[in-house]
């Protein structure tokens, strides 16, 4: 399929036309861990319009499988994208399995992004395999003059992203379960701040990771009334926002992960 | 997996839904004429998601996702779980209601100029007459009453039993001239009985086949994957259980309207619906792996009906196939 | 197609079923003791074709073809299609009849050492009781009535109706102080009602399920593909199914014996069964397609109940697991 | 799994264990037409012990399509088997894109062989797939010197099998259909035959192709009260005889083609 010219297209009421499910190419394929792999695939598509904590679909080769595998965009360049996941089930294993060369079916990039518009500083809190979309946050706001971005990584053991983000991140913190967690940077980076940058209005926190972090992050947030961007996981249908599967409660009722989300404000969520 | 394998099952690969085409074959359901037998099934074809992949106008019909007379929230998450060759869902209907589906999707799918098959859900006859009352007077083409959802309390328990199937129509019927499609349900000791009161009492085409029971556990915790428990199960796996319900139909009634669905992946999957005695074939979980799987499906059936110029004539003036037993 | 790929789906690969083994894990289905708690399922284990692969006395139990009280030549060929995830067959119940039964397979099986659940056949109450009478002096060691193929002249007629049922179960129970396992169908509206009549009419365990209706259409010539036209579905495909069936029935009734069935392809299949309520589990289709499968999804499970002492100590004593629904 | 092993095991009934479903790895793969493809696996067991007509289950490697594909053993060299087979369905497409190195799961050998065990004059007569097994018989029949055999193939159109035969059988003759079919050659064979050659009673032929073929085949052995040995096929759910579902009727009733047969004589199936 052409990207470009299916670009160009619009449909009835003047949106752009997207590209479908598409086979790609796997250009990279590492093992970060015995656990995590690192795949780069060749999507022009995607590289060129992924926005951060956009995620796309991977699929399965085998016609059993047929739900979509969701995976944060971690990182692009040229046209070639990157994923970083966790092998937990079928689909992952399979992944795991691929080589350079093999194909795999893609569709994205897919839902909302991180509100990266205002100036001020970032904190980058991601938790295990909630780092890819926080990566990907931080390569676009890489080379940016009204940001400042700090990273606050939080591991089960292994550091499998810290080399990631360091590429767009100058400042780089990482804490693993033994020694504490996300909450403990949190405190720690607070601590470090003084005069004017006590006031913490021009704070953005963008976070990632397991349920129960993010709440503790949203709960941190809500009592210094800093803003706060989560990025939610849910099982997903389709992805694309045609199921109403992957719904999350919101103040508004409940929203679709893939499309409404996967990124809410604190306040959306309504969490305190 | 290779390249090669892919081009055996994934056929979507490189297939470009946005490019303008019209199909040859079309066919005629209840009166109404689809452009292709190839529709989208209800709760799977969302406005704003899906016409961003394709133009809904040069399909056969898009079934929309069921809308009752308020706004419903469904049941909790998650709603989803794999099954082989399929998934289980227990999406439970949710939906922004009828008033927001008549300012809204329906306006703007009939500007676009698709053909609108409106899903009807409801707890109650109440429920159903509100809504129906409410499509009567709208651009709708065809409505199709849900009786068959597994995923809402007191979802099914109408399209099990024929006498209160009956003393629904009986309500519904005088309340709109456009076709009145009643969805069934598979769960079912036997599907024929349910389409004759169907039939019977004014009724003008059945569609077919709703979701099966069925429920996933996750066997690390030992617990129910989806939150409600159960859900109803969609997707390749249930099409031969589809096409054997679809043809019970047709043979018990020649010529009413069946519209068929139930694991249509492909053409060729479609094809067998309309040799079964289909009119019509919607797609549902295909377009949830694959945006552009309906309109994919309906060119890959194009062309097969190319050869097959009985089947595809009878299609075009509103007949359907129907094989005589030796 | 990679081999890696052939280590995540077909497991059976490099499995040695002829080594001698013992399982750790077993389990008591209406008070008799059962080696593993899988078994093979009624017409997918001929003594003959597979006792070649495997010693047959060290799993659970052997579920026999079902007899019938004369030989039955079943339906013509073709028997069987392929479905997305299953097949399709219909054979019909073909078998050489109880009395060949009593003289062959059952004292074969008896004097190998394995525990045997017999299957019966019947077109009516009197061919069920004339084949129960004479298997009652037999060896066998559980009695399974199958009052759910779909591939007979009223073949689910008693099985989908509990007043048919409780008069077959009142005319049965009499003539045998064996176990009676009734099979049931899971084409019905609800199969609750279903157990209860088993249940409350004598029967010592339900098992299910059997298979779902169903056909294929062979679309370069428009015709069924099976000669029956119709035949019965089985496979990967309608797992999810079967374990909502068998959790329903556990939800409904805590502690009655349940044997599930139904695309059992991996230990952890027959897993979900277990939590999902069962006692034991028998494996059918799998073995179709690799005859070591029932062998090598006892060993998986074996391995698996390590892990889940409290499940395995559960059966051990011919308990079940019972979800307690938030 | 080890065959040496498994063959030395025997079940309580003392009859010898059988490998089950394995993996083998594919060896020679090559397109003899446009639609017809011969294979090669290594599989030491089949290659030690299958006879003429015995057939294996090939298995496809996505796991939507469980049901076994059974193809006539064609040849055997050494530990290799060779299949021939049309390309007609999804299986068959899938074997026709393996490629040597790839791997395949396969059950066998299975079903009876012909008959060979008496000397005498065999025909071997072959109609399109039917030819892979006939050519096995040549095999088997070659370097015996109680035996005449002759090969009678009829083919569509490409002579796909010619030389497999040849290298098997001195005598073959080949028709494809414009020009007629087995029974033409049947009747030309017979025309040659003078003196006692023409006393038929040691001739036996062995057979395999459509299923008129053979009931041509049959009908012309019959009226000359000449042996014949039918390979029959059916669709299989198991191909090693536990699901009753490959039956023909014969006059011993229903019997299972995959065990019972697939090789049933004219006198069992009742053909005249
Ligand atoms: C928006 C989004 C972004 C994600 N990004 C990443 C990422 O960057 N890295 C990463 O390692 N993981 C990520 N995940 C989780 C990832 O999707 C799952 O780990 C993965 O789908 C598991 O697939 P499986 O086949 O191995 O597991 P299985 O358990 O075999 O999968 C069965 C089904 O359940 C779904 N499923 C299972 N676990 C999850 C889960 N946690 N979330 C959603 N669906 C699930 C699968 O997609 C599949 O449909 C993300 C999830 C979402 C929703
Ligand atoms: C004993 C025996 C030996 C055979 N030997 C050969 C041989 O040497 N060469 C050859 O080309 N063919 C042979 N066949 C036929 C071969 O099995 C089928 O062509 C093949 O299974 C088709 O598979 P498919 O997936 O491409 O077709 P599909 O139509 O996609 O298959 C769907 C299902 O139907 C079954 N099926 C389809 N056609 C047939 C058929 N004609 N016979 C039996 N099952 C069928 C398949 O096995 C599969 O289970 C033999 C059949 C039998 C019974
Ligand atoms: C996520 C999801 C939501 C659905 N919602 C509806 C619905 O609102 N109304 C309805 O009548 N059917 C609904 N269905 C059923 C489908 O329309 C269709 O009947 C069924 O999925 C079988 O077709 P398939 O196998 O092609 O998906 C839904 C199915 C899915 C998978
Ligand atoms: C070929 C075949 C023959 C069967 N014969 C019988 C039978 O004789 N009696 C019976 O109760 N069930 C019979 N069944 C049903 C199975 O025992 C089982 O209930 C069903 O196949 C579901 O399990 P599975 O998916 O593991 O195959 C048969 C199934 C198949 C596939
Ligand atoms: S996954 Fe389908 S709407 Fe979100
Ligand atoms: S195919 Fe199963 S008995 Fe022959």
């Amino acid at each position: 399929m052409s990207c470009a010219r299916t670009f160009l297209q619009t449909n009835p009421e003047g949106r752009a036309y997207l590209p479908s499910r598409r086979t790609v190419e796997i250009v990279g394929h590492e093992l970060l861990t015995e656990s995590i792999v690192q795949l780069t695939v060749r999507d022009e598509y995607i590289a060129q319009h992924a926005q951060a904590a956009q995620f796309a679909n991977l699929y399965s080769s085998n016609s059993l499988q047929i739900s979509p595998r969701p995976f944060g965009v971690a990182e692009v360049h040229d046209d070639e994208v990157t994923f970083l996941f966790a092998v937990v089930g079928r689909g992952t294993e399979e992944f795991r399995d691929k080589q350079v060369g093999d194909t795999i079916d893609i569709l994205g990039p897919l839902g909302k992004s991180f509100d990266l518009s205002e100036p001020g500083r970032y904190l980058l809190v991601g938790g295990g395999l909630g780092i890819p979309p926080i990566a990907h946050a931080a390569q676009k706001l890489s080379g940016r003059s009204d940001v400042q971005a700090t990273a606050l990584l939080g591991y089960r053991d292994v550091h499998f992203a810290d080399e990631m983000l360091m590429r767009h991140c100058s400042d780089v913190r990482a804490i693993e379960n033994e020694q504490g967690n996300v909450i403990t940077l949190l405190d720690q980076w607070l601590a470090e701040q003084d005069g004017d940058a006590r006031n913490l209005s021009d704070v953005h926190i963008l976070t990632c990771g397991p349920h129960p972090m993010m709440k503790a992050v949203a709960s941190w947030a809500f009592k210094r009334d800093v803003k706060a961007q989560m990025n939610l996981e849910e099982r997903m249908g389709c992805g694309y926002g045609t199921c109403v599967v992957c719904i999350t409660p919101t103040i508004h009722g409940n929203q679709k992960v893939c499309i409404e989300g996967p990124v809410f404000t604190r306040e959306e969520l309504g969490w305190e | 997996m290779s390249a090669r394998e892919t081009t055996t099952e994934l056929q979507h690969v490189h297939f470009d839904a946005t490019e303008p085409r019209t199909f040859r074959h079309g066919t005629v359901v209840a009166g109404v004429p689809w452009k292709s037998p190839i529709g989208t099934a209800a709760g799977t074809y969302n406005l704003d998601a899906c016409s961003v992949y394709y133009n809904p106008a040069i399909l056969g019909a898009v079934s929309t996702k069921g809308v009752s007379p308020v706004p419903w929230e469904g049941n909790p998450a998650p709603r989803t779980a794999e099954t082989p060759a399929g998934t289980v869902n227990s999406v439970g209907l949710q939906n922004p209601g009828v008033d927001h589906y008549l300012e809204d999707d329906l306006p703007r799918l009939k500007a676009m100029g698709a053909t609108v098959v409106s899903n009807v859900a409801g707890h109650s006859d109440d429920d159903f007459a509100e809504v129906v009352e409410k499509l009567a007077k709208s651009e709708a083409d065809m409505l199709e009453i849900n009786v068959s959802c597994p995923n809402v309390k007191s979802g099914t328990s109408v399209g099990k039993d024929p006498v209160a199937l009956c003393t629904l129509l009986k309500r519904l019927r005088p309340l709109t001239d456009k076709p009145l499609i009643i969805k069934l349900t598979p769960n079912v000791d036997d599907v024929v009985p349910i389409a004759r009161a169907a039939i019977e009492n004014g009724a003008d085409a059945v569609s077919l086949i709703n979701t099966f029971v069925g429920m996933r556990i996750d066997t690390h915790t030992g617990r129910p994957i989806l939150a409600n428990v159960t859900g109803g199960v969609s997707g390749p796996a249930v099409h031969p259980m589809a096409v054997a319900m679809v043809y019970k139909i047709r043979q018990a009634f020649h010529d009413f309207p069946i519209i068929a669905m139930g694991g249509t992946f492909s053409g060729d999957d479609a094809l067998e619906f309309l040799y079964a005695g289909a009119n019509a074939v919607e797609v549902g979980s295909a377009a949830l792996v694959d945006p552009a799987a309906p309109v994919r499906i309906a060119t890959e059936l194009d062309e097969l009906l190319d050869s097959r110029p009985e089947l595809a004539d009878a299609l075009a003036v509103g007949k359907n196939w129907i094989h005589v037993q030796d």
